[in-house]
């Protein structure tokens, strides 16, 4: 049965699902359990899991990761929740030379069937560090699996996906769209679902294709809205996977199209659109009437409250883009 | 280095605390620890007073940043309400060349530094993210990162041994605060362990509050926080962190004992979060009324006005003059947040590096050529 | 909680340590630290006899790793050289169901455990980084980045409460073994706080060499380190790490402790790093050689097989027979080292995620390509 | 006088002329007194300044780094050396949240003078954790400097315009070089020096730019050399700053070429080899004849050393890639 929820929501119901089918899940983080997270994702599953399921960690991100990775070992299946992007940072030893490796370092013998849960970007009027997006970290790193939802429907699907893969994901939730709503068929039979790492052409265009993921999806789609206006018939697609991409799907778009304009938060250098244009650059090098075009962040800390709309890429400067793009 | 655990007032949890002041005002003249150190304070009557008007003044400000929080003047607040004490009397410690690394809630400690209250404010307003000169006053930026701070006090510690400014009763010392949460930070132990190794003139002060966010201390740890300093080498004292006396006398000696080269000191201050972690956040989902209740009884004001009342060293006439010139404190600071001009967007580029970056400098540029041209349109 | 201070014997730190094996060979028959544990051994000739045969085996194998690496068979060896009895102690200690996390160093634990002594040493020729199965063995891959594992191990004790295999004589205990100078990593300290909050079933076993790499024990703490786990709210016991018999009592009772559910230990064996720290280091650097010398006063083994022959427990024959079948071993683990296969580069796209991953594939396939392009050239 | 020495030793000597003209800079880090640090870079330091001036340290590199924080903000100019580049990641959190931020955080008011040495690369035939190129994760992150010498002369010259810049800078050393020599003019005036944040043409050709910094300069020059012999005139840039890049000079490079090929240890995916690539698609959109190739480590974890010789961009490599390029 279809309903309609708010992102937030069905990451909730996500978890739940998961808890139930296997009893190997757990849930670890900083104020998961009573007050169910300061987002509230796992609002109530301490209540209804107990303490050994949904556990209230000491407050030190390596040990969360760490204790998580002993825990797998064990044969449990943690799903660890980072309370913001910009606390991740004390976790990231562990994440990167232990979570990422492991299975590489043991030969197949030892799986870490972890997912890190990071809500993460900006949008929310936050002090520093609660604003961040700090994905490229994570998707330079081999071993690790980078995923992002935009929407309450893969919200509830990746997240299970996730928590059923035995590849290490570290699951990015566009907190500014934790309260936006959608359709969710909870319930549904995942082996219906899209697979975690396959990307969405969420908006069937011809002109050019706008590639985003978790936050920036809704503003691609408002953007490829708006362009529809002025007659230009916008593609948006929605990464869903950070790492690996689904290159095959964005090719076969900007072959088809001729333009890209990627889209993200994160600052621009070294940031996930780098590689996005360096590989259409690459692979779709005759089929490209003007140079893939970045709409990012900016290469600076990421400012106080009071700038971040002007900070945030939004629909303006994608249109922006599109302009470039066209006047090339 | 043995923990100081002192004689037990009433109200101290298992294991005592130092406690000069009971939550009815009653005086001890002075605390002998397990170790042999006795702590005490020698104040005047006006300094007594002065104390008042500290804690009062901090509490009125706090409650003025609550409110204008709620008014959507303020992206976010975090309170000190409760824990005025411990961080008055802190702060009333320092002697001025030493040196405070705070986290994001020592507007206490910010007042008796003789800082302007406002400073603070542009970060919670989201105008900036602090932005002041640490080493001007003495007081270094708000850190949010649980924990991160301790290190760099005890490398600012570290400096000050090498500059030669500790072994004197005028040296330099340190204080870092955070809180009962950040114990479990691997960075504030090792902070622990530099501290220790390095014999750094400082003062970890702990406000154990009770709760981080919505975790009770029993997440932290087993055992009293104050014992955790005796693993590492220095010493460990457990005070009534509402007794603005105990916090002062035992502040106060930690302090001297590091500008004399005696080396770091742990100082748990036991207290409570009397409101919400953050005006963000909701208590009731993870704690009873009773439990509020029950702290207010101990609470650090009214203990030091019971005993300026008995003492006859002030009656209804100051407390009323202390309530006015905190309320005309708070209204200015209230106007002056209000004031506060919402930066331009353009200085977002400002102070990347010290030394500049021409790529900072051509994305500075293009971001005000794209503004411009929506000079006139509607945008 | 007490810490474990023990009798202090001639050759004890300050502090003392738990030693039932003087290095003259002398049986102290139970030594009782302040805290009223009694720690002692009772076993019988064999297994007495089975101890020295270990410790002789795994100073002989590790002297032929040693020289492997010196002919360049090996690209590193991290010697356990002098710290035999703290390995085979409490390796023996262990019982099947126990799980162990090792340094890199423990070469002497995992045979104990009746593991094929070659296992790591794919990891130190450098054909491959371990590649061994950690629950199949009772022993997690061999850790390099420093402290890690502590919190790996801890979190694979509250793994085994949650699965009930506590609280009873036969649950499961966890060991993690670490150096001295990994007591000063955030990581470390964490693992401390999470195993004290979880009451984890787990013992941290600690050999203080003396030295990381080239720093000795004072930079890490200005006191013994056993101390540290009392600031964590559980007991810490220092031994004689030189002493078999010491190590193994101790651990035994703190892994049993652990299995009942009386939570975590810390055992900081005393030892000493005869060698280099591995064969990449010059130890002459940074220490002089009578400080090596004064520890050869210690040995481990020429204590254990004075012993022995007091009691005449063994005698020329048998330490001869000792000595052969320690060869005989260590001529077939080198000959088995030698005979290791280099890996297939193409392997290196093996194993990165358990359900693959597309682009791998295409590099793997790209490379593939790319190398057989070559075939018949002289590349 | 010039002198010919040692990549390592040349770096030895910037260090100490940088202890002696400014006192208020300290070493810090594990092994770098008595040892001389594991690759004794530091070497003879400690005899000659002290151990206040060259400080060994607990072992924990996130103290390392934090207490730096606290040693610069009392106005002295740390050195921390991280002993290899696998063991950066416990600092992380200090070194992106506190390091990179306090100047901007602070309006300006706050300086951090730190330099990070931090040895990288492969190439040694050691341990995991011991070969890894971690430069992206840095130099994706706004308010750090990033830098790597690839020869005695500049590092001899870098290390000390890094420790006299006021700007925090992660200074990339190619370890695998430590040994290789050059003529380095010691006590030469640096005014007469690049500036630290200027790329140089290494190797001046007109048919083809190879783009390498580090360890991969050595590489690139002499694939150069080979491609000579083919009669192909390859130009090759030493990036020396990775962050920020030096653009202009490579655009006028590929410009005049119309070809690029960039080449790093790192993994390809989202390293610095994609910024250059989408940076130089776009500004030189009209110039390349054919796409910006990369050759980089791939995917995957660092392998074990007995693969390591298959990971690394080797001559072969690179190329294969000029090749594919000139076969566009
Ligand atoms: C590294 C890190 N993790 C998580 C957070 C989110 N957070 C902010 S305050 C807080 C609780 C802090 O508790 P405590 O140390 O007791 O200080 P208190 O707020 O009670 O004064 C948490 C988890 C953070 N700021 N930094
Ligand atoms: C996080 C980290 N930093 C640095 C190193 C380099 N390193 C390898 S061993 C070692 C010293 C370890 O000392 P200790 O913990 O006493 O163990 P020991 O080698 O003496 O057994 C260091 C610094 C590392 N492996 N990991
Ligand atoms: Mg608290
Ligand atoms: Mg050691």
């Amino acid at each position: 049965m279809a309903e309609t929820i708010t992102l937030g929501k069905a990451l909730n119901h996500g978890l739940r699902r998961s808890l139930e089918e296997n009893d190997k899940v757990v849930i670890m983080g900083e104020d998961v359990g009573k007050l169910g997270g300061v987002f509230r994702i796992t609002d109530g599953l301490q209540k209804d899991f107990g303490e050994d399921r949904v556990i209230d960690t000491p407050l030190a991100e390596a040990g969360i990761i760490g204790t998580a990775v002993g825990l797998a070992i064990r044969g449990y299946r943690p799903v660890c929740e980072i309370q913001f992007d910009g606390f991740v940072f004390p976790a990231y030893n562990q994440i990167v030379a232990q979570v990422a490796k492991m299975f590489y370092r043991s030969k197949g013998n030892v799986r870490l069937p972890i997912v890190i849960r990071i809500p993460f970007g900006g949008g929310i009027g936050a002090v520093e560090h609660h604003s961040e997006s700090p994905e490229a970290y994570f998707a330079h790193t081999p071993g690790l699996k980078v995923v992002s939802c935009s929407n309450p429907s893969d919200a509830y699907t990746m997240i299970q996906q996730a928590i059923t893969s035995d590849d290490p994901v570290v699951f990015f939730e566009p907190k500014r769209r934790y309260w936006e709503k959608g359709d969710v068929e909870l319930g549904a039979d995942l082996s219906g679902a899209d697979p975690l790492h396959a990307a969405r052409v969420a908006r069937v265009g011809g002109d050019a294709t706008l590639i985003a993921y978790g936050p920036m999806v809704r503003t691609a789609l408002d953007a490829a809205t708006a362009a529809a206006e002025d007659g230009r018939n916008l593609e948006v697609i929605d990464l869903r996977s950070l790492s690996p991409v689904d290159y095959e799907t964005i090719y076969a778009s900007v072959r088809k199209t001729g333009r890209a304009v990627v889209v993200h938060e994160a600052p621009g250098n070294i940031g996930l659109g780098a590689e996005l244009a360096a590989r259409i650059s690459e692979q779709c090098f005759y089929s490209l009437e003007a140079p893939v075009l970045r709409v990012t962040g900016y290469d600076i800390p990421y400012p106080a409250a009071r700038m971040e709309e002007e900070y945030l890429p939004d629909l303006d400067r994608v249109l922006d883009a599109v302009d470039r793009s066209f006047g090339w | 280095m043995a923990n100081g655990v002192s004689d037990v007032g009433a109200d101290a949890p298992a294991g005592g605390f130092v406690q000069l002041l009971t939550p009815d005002g009653e005086r001890r003249e002075s605390v002998t620890t397990a170790d042999g150190t006795t702590y005490s304070v020698d104040f005047t009557d006006e300094e007594y007073r002065g104390l008042y008007h500290d804690l009062v003044t901090v509490r009125r400000l706090d409650a003025e940043a609550t409110a204008l929080q709620r008014q959507g003047e303020l992206g976010i607040w975090a309170s000190l309400l409760g824990q005025e004490a411990a961080q008055v009397g802190s702060g009333r410690a320092l002697r001025p060349q030493d040196m405070a690394f705070p986290t994001y809630r020592e507007h206490g400690v910010l007042y008796t530094r003789g800082i302007d209250p406002i400073m603070p404010f542009g970060l919670f307003r989201g105008v900036d993210q602090g932005g002041w000169d640490a080493n001007e006053h003495r007081f270094n930026g708000y850190t949010i990162v649980i924990g991160s701070q301790t290190l760099h006090a005890t490398g600012y510690a570290m400096g000050v041994t090498m500059d030669g400014k500790t072994g004197t009763p005028d040296g330099e010392a340190v204080i870092a605060y955070f809180g009962d949460g950040a114990t479990s930070q691997g960075e504030v132990n090792e902070a622990f362990v530099w501290a220790g190794v390095f014999n750094a003139p400082m003062v970890f002060f702990c406000q154990n509050n009770q709760y981080a966010i919505s975790e009770p201390l029993e997440r932290q740890t087993r055992i009293p926080l104050y014992r955790r300093a005796a693993g590492f080498g220095f010493p460990g004292v457990r005070i009534d962190g509402n007794d603005v006396l105990a916090s002062y006398a035992v502040t106060r000696s930690a302090l001297d004992n590091a500008r004399n080269g005696q080396g770091p000191t742990l100082i748990e201050a036991y207290t409570y979060r009397m409101g919400a972690h953050t005006s963000s956040d909701d208590p009731t989902r993870y704690r009873i009324a009773s439990e509020v209740e029950s702290w207010k009884a101990k609470d650090p004001i009214s203990r030091l006005r019971a005993f300026l009342t008995k003492q006859q060293m002030a009656g209804d006439e100051f407390f009323a003059a202390v309530d006015e010139s905190a309320k005309t404190l708070a209204l200015d600071l209230r106007e002056r947040v209000l004031a506060m001009p919402d930066p331009q967007p353009v200085t977002m580029f400002d102070h990347v590096y010290p030394h500049g970056s021409p790529e900072v400098d051509a994305q500075r540029a293009r971001f005000a050529d794209y503004h411009a041209s929506f000079e006139g349109s509607d945008h």
